[in-house]
């Protein structure tokens, strides 16, 4: 018995003290963390593939492309080093990623981190990395208070969802000053009275936050505003009360098949709004499209990316080639983002010429990348070192697009807004199902 | 003062009345026993006095104190313990902290209980499977360890519950003997329930005769087993008692 | 606000609630059969649900056809997964004590969630024609009814009447409920408990697959849906008494009611503001009163409103 | 004194288990001195605090024979009081970790006076249900941050001891070690007391215990409330390990499922039960996850393993590993 258990234990010490592995020197590592199984799993593929890429574009000189990080191979400034992802699956566990995290920052000695798509996720592992004093670089998570924390080793590219949420909002009044394509003036009483339904985690809670406050603030108060769980098997007494006012407007925030749930409760319960908009996540992926056919038509989702940017973006269509090339699919607003934070790791290694942290950090602080690089339609990337929103992209601009069936019997997530870089016609009012 | 006390005592089960109107008393340093045949009320009766039941009339007085509708660990607290025909143990207690958790009544010390619990397995002749799981043993044995463990509780009153019942002519003998040493040397007051009248007959000072939920006859035992009401109700059950052979009374018929 | 639309949301929200509390009712069953007959919690029962939901998706999207030539499969695919889940685990189960049962159908619930995971993908998916998918018909004013749904309270309605039928008036059942009773007894009798056993379970899984196949006209389905399910189907199948056929029904027209407060309370607090719990906010406690109501209900009644077995 | 005596009395267990014992203890003490990966040391941390979820857990699910799946409300109880005051008032964990205990304990003496009325399934469900009741009660409180959850923020004078904030792990590992020192002492003076065998004849046979005069309603309150003093104390531990709670990774059905799990796997009822269990799932969740998940893209094989073993054990020994070793024992004495 005693051997029995000794065995055991020494089998238990040799499974722990794994040593980390060893890598070649001239690699940057950069630690990654997605969900790549789980609930989200769809969407932390295309963040990986993303991320490749554009690791494909850094390390190989590919000069038909006109950005900075295709001129030459790996990071000029540090001797052509090649930058190496080392991807790490967190499940959609805020736990497990911090465990992940620390994995990566001590056992594979990581520059700098990448991730990690859910709100919750990244706000843990931007405290292992904050305490750590290791860069990390966020491109997908867009709750508000992920910047408000004031942390000195945090970036993120992506607007959040206040930047979404004033989008919707401006949208709204362009849209009754008839600024939207193929959309007349009316008066903006039509578009009243807005109801709105998000799911209850945190991002959700903050989506509700910001959607009843900057409502507020802009005198186009939402009438009724409720939290749902999204782990729950019927949705038709939510849309009951929301239908129970007669909304123009309907603003929804949810993850994955409660939005598909939630569009078909709707669909079901004949609900005639003007408007349908829905704050990206299960709006925007690619399972909403193919639970739902087409239903989807008409209805609105905000995004960062859809492979129409390529139309008014040389480089948006070149790398969207590229990508179509590589995966069969055309870029979505996760991969394009994937690919845009990866693109600014790019930059900061080369601006800072180093691998130290400190010299990261004051590269990221410094770091400003123009319009002109981005396959994102922004303004650029530009990281703010004061104010109540540290470390977020100021010039990040997000999109409103709308899924809309063409000729062809295909549904395409259209550009609606901003307006200047509109691809087709608003369809409104929203024509019902 | 009777150390038990039962008075007018009715219980009534929707619309079965079980017990009716039963009052008798309890001296403190008898030895009583309570018969009757099947479906009788004995064990209802047992149970209103456990405290399982509460009775749905009359009162149950115990040391001068009502105790009607009390809890059971309430009544054994007060010194009241019972013993219960299938002992049934499956767990991973073995028979001496089975006796400890009795002993645990009186005293929170673990070393305090386990010195009683040895001290009555060594006199209850449970000493040589002290450390066997209840389940494991024989049924003279394990109605020996439901004994230990009611009387590690240090009562006043045992309730034994038809502890002859599936033990052999000899274990009977041997039951009889340890049930006279509890009363005698241990000087708890008990009442015994019983089928095998052997046994009632030959340790009960005194005897309760139940029937149909009522109390019919109360005496000496010799005495009881005359008495015609008492053959009158057993004589439905003449047929099964020939066929054991355990019943005394039947040749006085 | 006034009254009558007051009114008006209290007769939609009652509609919606009998209509789910049917679709719940439904999902119950086989919860109920299962442990009326044996006492024993199936965990893995929201998977059962699932793997029902996958047979309609995928008549419809393998075979091109109406997903509701799948409620056959999904009938043969039940019965077969009960029966081999009894022979493969549940009978090694039932000799051990209550917690190694408990967990053991806890470890098949994640068995068949991630085999379904490894199969299927992550994605939700969902059926875009069929006979039922997507019609829904207005009842009266502003009263909208889902055909699925419908369907599927009309369907909980004949199961349970089939069952109870099943159960009170044929041999087998008769032998079911003898088994449940008492199996030592029903086995000295000569009834062969073991296989009346495996026949629960694969009425159990029959009735709940087919249930499955039926909402995945509306419902989306991926690996995770078992779960959103299976605590309204626990507290359901407790709140009526487990292994009873008629609470089950009962306890589910309940739950459904309960989940559809919410649109009332928000049209009662129109007519003023209360200080916490405005419009809307109710919404977030929709599934509490559900609990709330069967714990309460348990510590008055721990029996359940038509239990019989403790 | 006695009662001190019989907190470090082993004696009833053969040698070889506490040879057995001491080298782990031993291990255990060295294992940041030895050469380790972060994600074992993370790992190692997630052990011992499901090892203690599980000796709590072991008191009323293991000893007292009741299944109780809702124990994370408990954890979410120890990990909201010490962020909560952390966070508003500044006060130390190690004020704030007895506070969690004692709130998180009343709260189940009002809850198990209801609860206890109930038996077997029904107990085991209305836990679940009412662990489901006060995690929606946290997510719609904003006092505790609503759905959004509390962060509790970095101090700049890393490392800070009294509020639990470091840097490098091994900091938290020895103080999660010394939680599980401490809780491993206590439940062998538990289940050598009068409680724990009371408790033992309960899960026995009820009417039993109640004809010896054991408040068998009571006694099980009781336990249940030693229980949740120790799922509180690691919540506590989470609130400062994570910095970051939400009602949804601390509160949430899972976790119930998971601590109850670990010690039943293990051995419920048994001393090294709950930490047994937890040493062997809690490295297999993990390391299973890495290997199958992402890298082999065969998503979900992990759980399969993992769910495998567990209908293995449930059926074939529902005593757990524990019982496993007993058995084999027997087996080789005879």
């Amino acid at each position: 018995m005693a051997r029995k258990s000794l065995i055991l234990v020494s089998v238990a010490v040799l499974a722990l003290v794994m040593a980390a592995p060893v890598w070649a020197a001239d690699e940057i590592k950069i630690g990654v963390l997605y969900p790549l199984t789980g609930g989200a799993a769809a969407e932390g593929k295309e963040l990986r593939d993303g991320a490749e890429l554009a690791v494909e574009i850094i390390n190989n000189a590919k000069p038909e492309l006109s950005m900075a990080i295709a001129k030459n191979a790996g990071i000029k400034s540090l001797g052509g080093a090649k930058v190496k992802l080392i991807i790490q699956d967190h499940q959609g566990n805020p736990q497990l990623a911090a465990d992940l995290a620390k994995k990566l920052i001590q056992d594979d000695k990581v520059v700098g981190l990448m991730g990690a798509y859910h709100s919750a996720v990244t706000k843990t592992v931007s405290a292992v990395a904050e305490r750590f004093g290791v860069p990390m670089i966020n491109e997908s998570s867009t709750s508000p208070a992920l910047t408000k924390e004031g942390y000195k080793w945090f970036w993120r590219t992506t607007p959040h969802d206040t930047t979404f949420t004033n989008d919707l909002y401006e949208f709204l009044d362009g849209l009754t000053k008839g600024k939207a394509k193929g959309v007349k003036a009316f008066d903006p009483k039509e578009l009243l009275p807005i109801v709105s339904a998000c799911e209850k985690t945190e991002w959700g809670a903050n989506v509700d936050l910001a959607i009843k406050e900057i409502g507020k603030a802009r005198a186009v108060p939402v009438q009724l505003s409720l939290l749902y769980a999204a782990k729950a098997p019927d949705l038709s007494s939510e849309v009951q009360s929301l239908l129970a006012p007669k909304p123009a407007t309907m603003l929804f925030a949810g993850y994955g098949a409660d939005a598909i749930l939630m569009v078909k409760t709707l669909k079901s319960m004949k609900a005639q709004p003007k408007l349908i908009w829905g704050q990206n996540a299960g709006f925007e992926s690619p399972e909403f499209l193919s639970a739902l056919g087409d239903d989807v038509n008409g209805i609105l989702t905000r995004t960062v990316f859809s492979p129409r940017v390529g139309q008014v973006k040389k480089v948006a269509a070149e790398v969207n080639g590229l990508y179509k090339a590589k995966t069969g699919r055309d870029l979505s607003g996760a991969s394009a983002r994937a690919f845009t934070a990866t693109q600014t790791w790019a930059h900061i290694l080369e601006k800072a010429g180093s691998t130290k942290p400190e010299a990261l950090q004051k590269a990221a602080n410094e770091i400003m990348i123009g319009p002109d690089e981005l396959i994102v339609p922004w303004k650029g990337v530009k990281f703010a070192t004061t104010g109540s929103d540290i470390g977020q992209n100021e010039l990040g601009t997000g999109m409103i697009g709308q899924y809309q069936k063409g000729k062809d019997g295909k549904i395409t997530l259209e550009i609606i807004y901003p307006f200047e870089l509109a691809t087709a016609d608003l369809i409104y009012p929203f024509k019902g199902w | 003062m009777a150390l038990l006390d039962v008075q007018h005592l009715g219980m009534r089960f929707g619309g079965l009345q079980a017990n009716v109107n039963i009052s008798f008393q309890v001296e403190r340093g008898e030895m009583v026993g309570l018969i009757g045949p099947n479906g009788a009320g004995k064990s209802t009766l047992f149970n209103c006095l456990a405290g399982v039941h509460n009775p749905t009339e009359g009162r149950i007085l115990f040391k001068d104190r009502d105790v009607t509708g009390s809890r059971p660990y309430a009544m054994a607290r007060m010194g009241l313990a019972r013993t219960f025909q299938v002992y049934v143990a499956t767990g991973d207690l073995n028979v001496i902290e089975n006796i400890m958790v009795g002993g645990f009544m009186r005293s929170r010390s673990p070393r305090v209980s386990r010195e009683k619990a040895e001290s009555l397995a060594d006199k209850m002749n449970l000493a040589g499977l002290a450390q066997e799981r209840v389940a494991n043993l024989p049924v003279a044995a394990q109605k020996r360890v439901t004994m230990a463990t009611a009387l590690a509780t240090a009562p006043d009153l045992l309730l034994l519950d038809e502890v002859a019942a599936g033990l052999n002519p000899s274990e009977i003998e041997q039951m009889i003997d340890l049930i006279r040493w509890v009363h005698h040397d241990l000087k708890v007051t008990i009442l015994l329930i019983e089928h095998v009248m052997e046994l009632v007959m030959k340790l009960s000072h005194r005897v309760l005769v139940l029937d149909s939920g009522r109390l019919i006859a109360e005496g000496e035992p010799a005495a009881v087993s005359r008495s015609p009401e008492v053959i009158k109700a057993y004589l439905g059950e003449r047929y099964a008692a020939e066929q054991r052979g355990d019943i005394g009374p039947r040749t006085s018929v | 606000m006034t009254v009558e639309t007051l009114l008006a949301q209290a007769l939609k929200a009652l509609v919606s609630g009998l209509t789910m509390g049917m679709v719940f009712g439904l999902v119950a069953l086989g919860l109920t059969i299962i442990f009326g007959v044996m006492d024993i919690v199936n965990f893995a029962h929201g998977e059962f649900l699932m793997i029902g939901m996958y047979c309609g998706l995928l008549t419809y999207s393998g075979l091109g056809a109406d997903p509701l030539f799948g409620l056959p499969i999904a009938a043969v695919v039940g019965f077969a997964l009960g029966v081999g889940c009894y022979y493969g685990l549940v009978q090694f189960l039932l000799r051990g004590p209550m917690i190694a049962q408990l967990f053991g159908t806890f470890g098949l619930m994640l068995f068949l969630r991630n085999l379904a995971l490894l199969i299927m993908g992550a994605d939700p998916r969902g059926v875009h024609h069929g006979a039922l998918v997507g019609k829904s018909f207005v009842m009266g004013p502003g009263i909208v009814v889902e055909l699925t749904k419908l369907t599927a309270g009309i369907f909980s309605l004949l199961a349970f009447a089939a069952v109870w039928w099943l159960m009170n008036r044929t041999r087998i059942g008769l032998a079911l409920t003898a088994t449940a009773l008492d199996g030592q007894a029903a086995r000295y009798m000569g009834i062969p408990t073991e296989k009346m056993n495996a026949f629960a379970w694969g009425l159990g899984g029959t009735t709940v697959a087919v249930a499955g196949a039926l909402l995945v006209n509306f419902w989306p389905v991926d690996p995770n849906v078992g779960l959103l399910f299976t605590m309204i189907a626990f507290t359901t199948v407790a709140l009526g008494g487990f292994g009873s056929i008629p609470g089950a029904a009962f306890a589910g027209l309940i739950v459904g009611l309960l989940i559809n407060l919410p649109p009332i309370w928000d049209a009662i607090s129109a007519f003023s503001q209360w200080p916490i719990l405005t419009a809307g906010e109710m919404h977030q406690f929709k599934y509490s009163f559900v609990y709330l109501a069967f714990f309460l209900i348990m510590v008055l009644r721990p029996r359940g409103l038509f239990g019989w077995k403790y | 004194m006695e009662v001190l005596k019989r907190t470090f009395d082993f004696s009833d267990f053969p040698r070889t288990d506490l040879c057995v014992a001491g080298a782990v203890a031993l291990f255990l003490l060295i294992f940041p001195l030895l050469p380790h990966s972060s994600f074992a040391m993370a790992t190692m941390i997630q052990f011992l605090m499901f090892s203690v979820y599980g000796m709590g857990w072991n008191t009323i699910g293991g000893y007292g024979g009741q299944v109780d799946l809702g124990k994370a409300q408990y954890v979410g109880i120890g990990a909201y009081t010490t962020a909560v005051m952390m966070i508003r008032w500044q006060v130390p964990f190690w004020v704030s970790l007895p506070i969690g205990m004692a709130l998180a304990v009343g709260w189940s003496f009002i809850l198990g006076y209801p609860l206890f009325r109930l038996r077997g399934h029904y107990f085991a469900i209305a836990t679940i249900a009412v662990s489901l009741v006060l995690k929606d009660i946290f997510e719609a409180w904003s006092f505790v941050g609503g759905a959004r959850g509390l962060k509790i923020p970095l101090r700049t004078d890393m490392p800070s001891f009294l509020y639990l904030q470091f840097r490098e792990d091994y900091y938290y590992y020895y103080v999660i070690l010394g939680l599980f020192f401490v809780g491993l002492f206590y439940i062998n003076w538990f289940r050598q007391s009068r409680i724990g065998y009371q408790l033992r004849c309960i899960k026995d046979n009820e009417e039993v215990a109640k004809s010896l005069g054991i408040d068998a309603h009571w006694a099980k309150i009781k336990a249940y409330a030693v229980a949740t003093a120790f799922v509180a104390a690691v919540g506590s531990f989470h609130a400062c390990y994570n910095f970051n709670i939400e009602p949804e990774d601390t509160m949430s059905l899972d976790l119930s499922v998971l601590i109850a799990l670990m010690a039943m796997l293990g051995g419920a009822g048994s001393l090294w039960g709950p930490i047994i269990g937890a040493a062997v799932l809690v490295p297999m969740k993990n390391y299973l996850g890495a290997w199958f998940g992402a890298k082999a893209g065969l998503v979900g094989l992990d759980l399969i393993i993992y769910s495998t073993i567990i209908m293995v054990i449930a059926a074939f020994e529902p005593r757990g590993i524990w019982g496993l070793i007993t058995r084999l024992r027997e087996s080789r004495r005879n």
